[in-house]
């Protein structure tokens, strides 16, 4: 099977960020994205979970596999909206199936 | 006196406010005892939209006075004035920063619908009226709060404020307020026609729904508490419970000044003397990233909620009775 | 005339259609109103259980007559026919390819169980009666008019279809056929014992969740717009509401050949006017494929789904009426 | 005995018996009917808050005698008593391991609530009057088996179990036992009084509710029973219909020297017929890793939940009736 | 600790293909997989997101670890599950404790 | 956009045992993690679904980043909560922003 090499960035951040994190990476060039929910977690700012909360906290994962020679502008663009906010960003190198997609 | 003290105890030993102890007890000793996200806001979808729905209906009833409007504008008048007091209050009561401090200043301003709901819902069991519209001014005190606490800020220069247009439809657009406002047209559009054919599922279970909810909210607030042991000093301790007086003695004035009856005078009370922790703390999320988290939302849930819930409702009550002669 | 118009008048301004209207508002002015998911499917399973029970009390009351057979025959015959017709006028109507016009085919010959329930609502607030086995015709016509859709493909030649046993299972025993059948039987072996027991639950509170449930439907609906924005030309947006009127005829037809009650081919007509967003778009995923999703859905959830919800059902019931001298 | 089947057959058609074999069948024929683990946890919470407050009620009403402490002081000795026996017989009966035999054990000496809310419905139902304090023995015998099993298994020196602080905190402080007491005690403070509050919300709609979450119990043990064919032989099939024999008789007994109403004979034979399957299978995941899960959740709620729901509680009933004369 | 070069592949797929996924990936000598919920996304169809959603709609992710050697075997019955479906596939370098679970 | 080398350790654990690792990654000096909720998988001990369950059953799946140098201590003290029980611990190389978070 053809693989092709990619990136995989995930981004971990704040629920009322989501949107313009989001806006962010298709301004940048992203052709797509997943976002997963988030149950809970530890970090500087603390623990905590999302069980039982009522209002639109809690954080969600965004992840995002992207041609290799995009990772700087999507870095640019994440950090921008990410810089000031709880979150953190992780990229990994991997393998994708019908790169065409990409 | 005497009155207020065994409506206080009616009050503290009504089934609401233990569940909310209950809760309250499950989260710090910390038992595993949580209701899902999901139900906790289907839960409250229930309740804004019953609250809503009946306050329209009350409005059908009754015909729109001139009441409607200048109690909306006392209602945003006070938000967007009350974050100032908190604001000179926190400075002289506490060491936060200007940004903490503006932040905890907004959620003062605005309201918590969930106060609200149980301060109706006392007033419903003792046959107090209230004005209908009293939905709607809650809903008008959720955001103009936001925008003092801003101004607050940028005035010190401490940190850009970022109120893009996106920000401003995620406040005025909030789930919220748009479930509480859109089911008090619907009530006042359906009127009694409309309560009859959904009276048995928003009037008869409302409590008891009310119940649940609390008891998620104890479990909310005990969990908060708990994880930011030590975050509040105990200058915004006492912020906490001092806040919420203010607030109710402007409400107070407000309420008279508007010459609402018993019940639409303690209601206002309540509302001043509330502090958000849903629409507030995701839109300080967004426009002051800096500030902390867990001094707002301590503070206004940990501290304030129950402070209300427990005291000061049955107290605004008693003194919206003895000053209307009620 | 006048009497339809005050109908449809009475219909548009009951609590459910407002608040399906205020979910449609609140989705296409970008709030962030939602509904959990899980709340949404908890409602869904309500609602399905109350109409199925109490269609199988129904039977239990009057007795299965031969009628429960005739009409479930009638019902799977304008599943499987309806597609058919459908695919004409959207070939006609529009460019679609054969693939995508054959699955939105298959979603009108199926039918939507939300319509059907509030189509039986307002029935029942009118105190038209109705027979109690139409919620067993409403089971039968979910899956025929899939086989229909894919026999249009295969015969095209336009891509394999793939009905594997798999999804003949998934299709016959999805969640909503299983329940519907399932509670209709029970309704029918329990009968007025059953009912007095647990009426307080499906009976007083339907109205009441169904408002809520049109609320999440309307917040569905409306993303789904403003997501497919340029999605439907011109000539798919006249079949999203022609389409209905057809199918309607048809089981006013079917229903007068029946002999079924006002309220029986009312719902007929409802049933037959309808098109599915749960079950077909799910089996349109796996047999499908290549057929566009936003096509289907933005036709049947945005375009029929709210036509039938305010004008089709009360012009519906005003034809029945009309037709039976009911 | 005529009584006994005539009951037996009331109960086997009953809607929350029917609901239950409808999710089974559901789940057996591989429908991919659902209910949202959120929602199932929400009517959870609402099952035990209202037998909980119900109970407490009770209590408020008759006021507490001796009998209170003496029941519960029976609850722990049963709860820890049944694993010695339970475990005899799984070893003679079964060749299943000491780690996996006392892991079984620790199930069948703690509770079913949802059995145990049942049966009560069905005493209500045909007007059989019980002791409001059952509900506070039925948290009482939630743990102490979990303590017999461990106990069991470090005597045979397989598996160091692991008892540690939190472990203690979890179990004596899980989300039942805390809600269950919890709302019990919120019964007994407010009473009448409360009751009348909360009634239409926690008292009418009651049943419907069971009838739901019945459903969903029917899915789980039918997709239990679906994954882990084959785990079982024919001597724990056994064991599955003859434990909660055995609970029912020493229930029965331990019923008759308290001195218990008809009602209360018959919940004290529930609960020891009844085996757990929440509380129980996470304490043992934590304390008794090495134990398979496919064999207790099989047996407790595949086999024996269904057993009882079905046949035992009819049963139960009918002999308490019997033997106190009710 | 002792860790075992694996693979991680990760299968964002359409929820009414999970059950055909999981199957395939079965046959395909595939020992273990774990299937986490996505809350929306967006890709060349369009964006969407889970609220509100009443059928079983929306997508899911399956992470599947496994034996580099069996990475070809995978991808295979992978592919012909996704081919025609909306979905994407990802595979990336990792180390497994108790490499004898795989 | 600078980034850091970094590790990505990925913990699928039963739910019950959720609190006892991270407690444990504490200890470890783990500065962070971020829980995710799983729908259902498959195993060793066979296969599971979370629909429907009412318990506090299922499993959960903890994402850890941290630096490089620290994942032994890291393993060491998964390990020792995941050694008799059902659960799978993956790592692979990342590189993070922010360096000074973790
Ligand atoms: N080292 C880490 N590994 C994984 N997730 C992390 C880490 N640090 C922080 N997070 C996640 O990011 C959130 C905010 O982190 P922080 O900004 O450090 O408070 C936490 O609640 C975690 O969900
Ligand atoms: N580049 C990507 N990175 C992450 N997820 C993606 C990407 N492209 C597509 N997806 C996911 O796969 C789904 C379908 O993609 P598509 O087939 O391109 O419409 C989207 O809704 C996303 O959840
Ligand atoms: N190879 C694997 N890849 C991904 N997840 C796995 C794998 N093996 C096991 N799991 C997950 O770990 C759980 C328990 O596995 P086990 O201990 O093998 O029964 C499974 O239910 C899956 O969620
Ligand atoms: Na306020
Ligand atoms: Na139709
Ligand atoms: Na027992």
């Amino acid at each position: 099977m053809q693989t092709h090499a990619a990136k995989r960035v995930e981004i971990i951040i704040e629920a009322p960020m989501q949107g313009r994190l989001t806006d962010a990476l298709t301004r940048a060039g992203v052709t797509g994205y997943t976002v997963l929910p988030v149950l809970g977690g530890s970090g500087r700012s603390g623990e905590w979970t999302r069980e039982g909360q009522v209002g639109r906290g809690g954080m969600v994962a965004v992840v995002c596999l992207i041609r290799p020679e995009r990772l700087g502008n999507l870095l640019d663009a994440a950090f921008t909206v990410v810089e000031r906010h709880i979150g953190v960003v992780s990229v990994s190198d991997c393998e994708v199936l019908r790169a065409e997609r990409f | 006196m005497q009155d207020i003290l065994s409506l206080a105890a009616d009050n503290l030993l009504s089934p609401m406010i233990l569940c909310f102890a209950l809760g309250l007890f499950a989260a710090l000793a910390r038992s595993e005892l949580t209701v899902p996200e999901a139900a906790a806001k289907a839960l409250s979808i229930y309740l804004l939209f019953a609250i809503g729905f009946k306050g329209g209906v009350a409005v059908a009833d009754h015909g729109v006075d001139g009441g409607l409007i200048s109690a909306l504008l006392a209602g945003v008048m006070l938000s967007f004035a009350l974050p100032f007091v908190a604001f000179g209050l926190l400075r002289g009561l506490t060491g936060l920063s200007v940004t903490d401090a503006a932040a905890v200043a907004a959620h003062y301003g605005s309201i918590s619908i969930v106060t609200f709901v149980t301060a109706a819902s006392v007033l419903t069991s003792q046959g107090i009226a209230s004005e209908g519209y009293m939905v709607a001014v809650a809903a008008a005190m959720e955001a103009p709060a936001i925008i003092s606490a801003l101004w607050l800020v940028s005035r010190a220069g401490s940190g850009a404020q970022r109120m893009d247009a996106d920000l401003w439809r995620e406040i005025l657009l909030n789930g919220s307020i748009v479930l509480l406002v859109g089911s008090f047209v619907i009530g006042m559009v359906t009127g009694q026609d409309g309560m009859v054919r959904i009276e048995s599922f928003i009037v008869s279970p409302f409590q008891g729904v009310l119940c649940l909810f609390l008891l998620d909210m104890g479990l909310v607030a005990g969990r908060g508490l708990r994880a930011s042991r030590g975050v509040l000093t105990a200058g915004a301790l006492v912020f906490g419970v001092v806040m919420p007086l203010v607030g109710a003695l402007a409400g107070l004035a407000a309420g008279l000044l508007l010459g609402l009856s018993t019940g639409g005078v303690a209601l206002m009370m309540v509302l001043a003397a509330s502090a958000s922790y849903i629409a507030v703390p995701a839109a300080m999320r967004v426009a002051l990233p800096e500030a902390n988290p867990s001094i707002y939302l301590t503070l206004s849930l940990g501290v304030t909620f129950p402070f209300n819930l427990t005291l000061g409702i049955p107290a605004y009550v008693a003194v919206a009775q003895a000053v209307t002669g009620g």
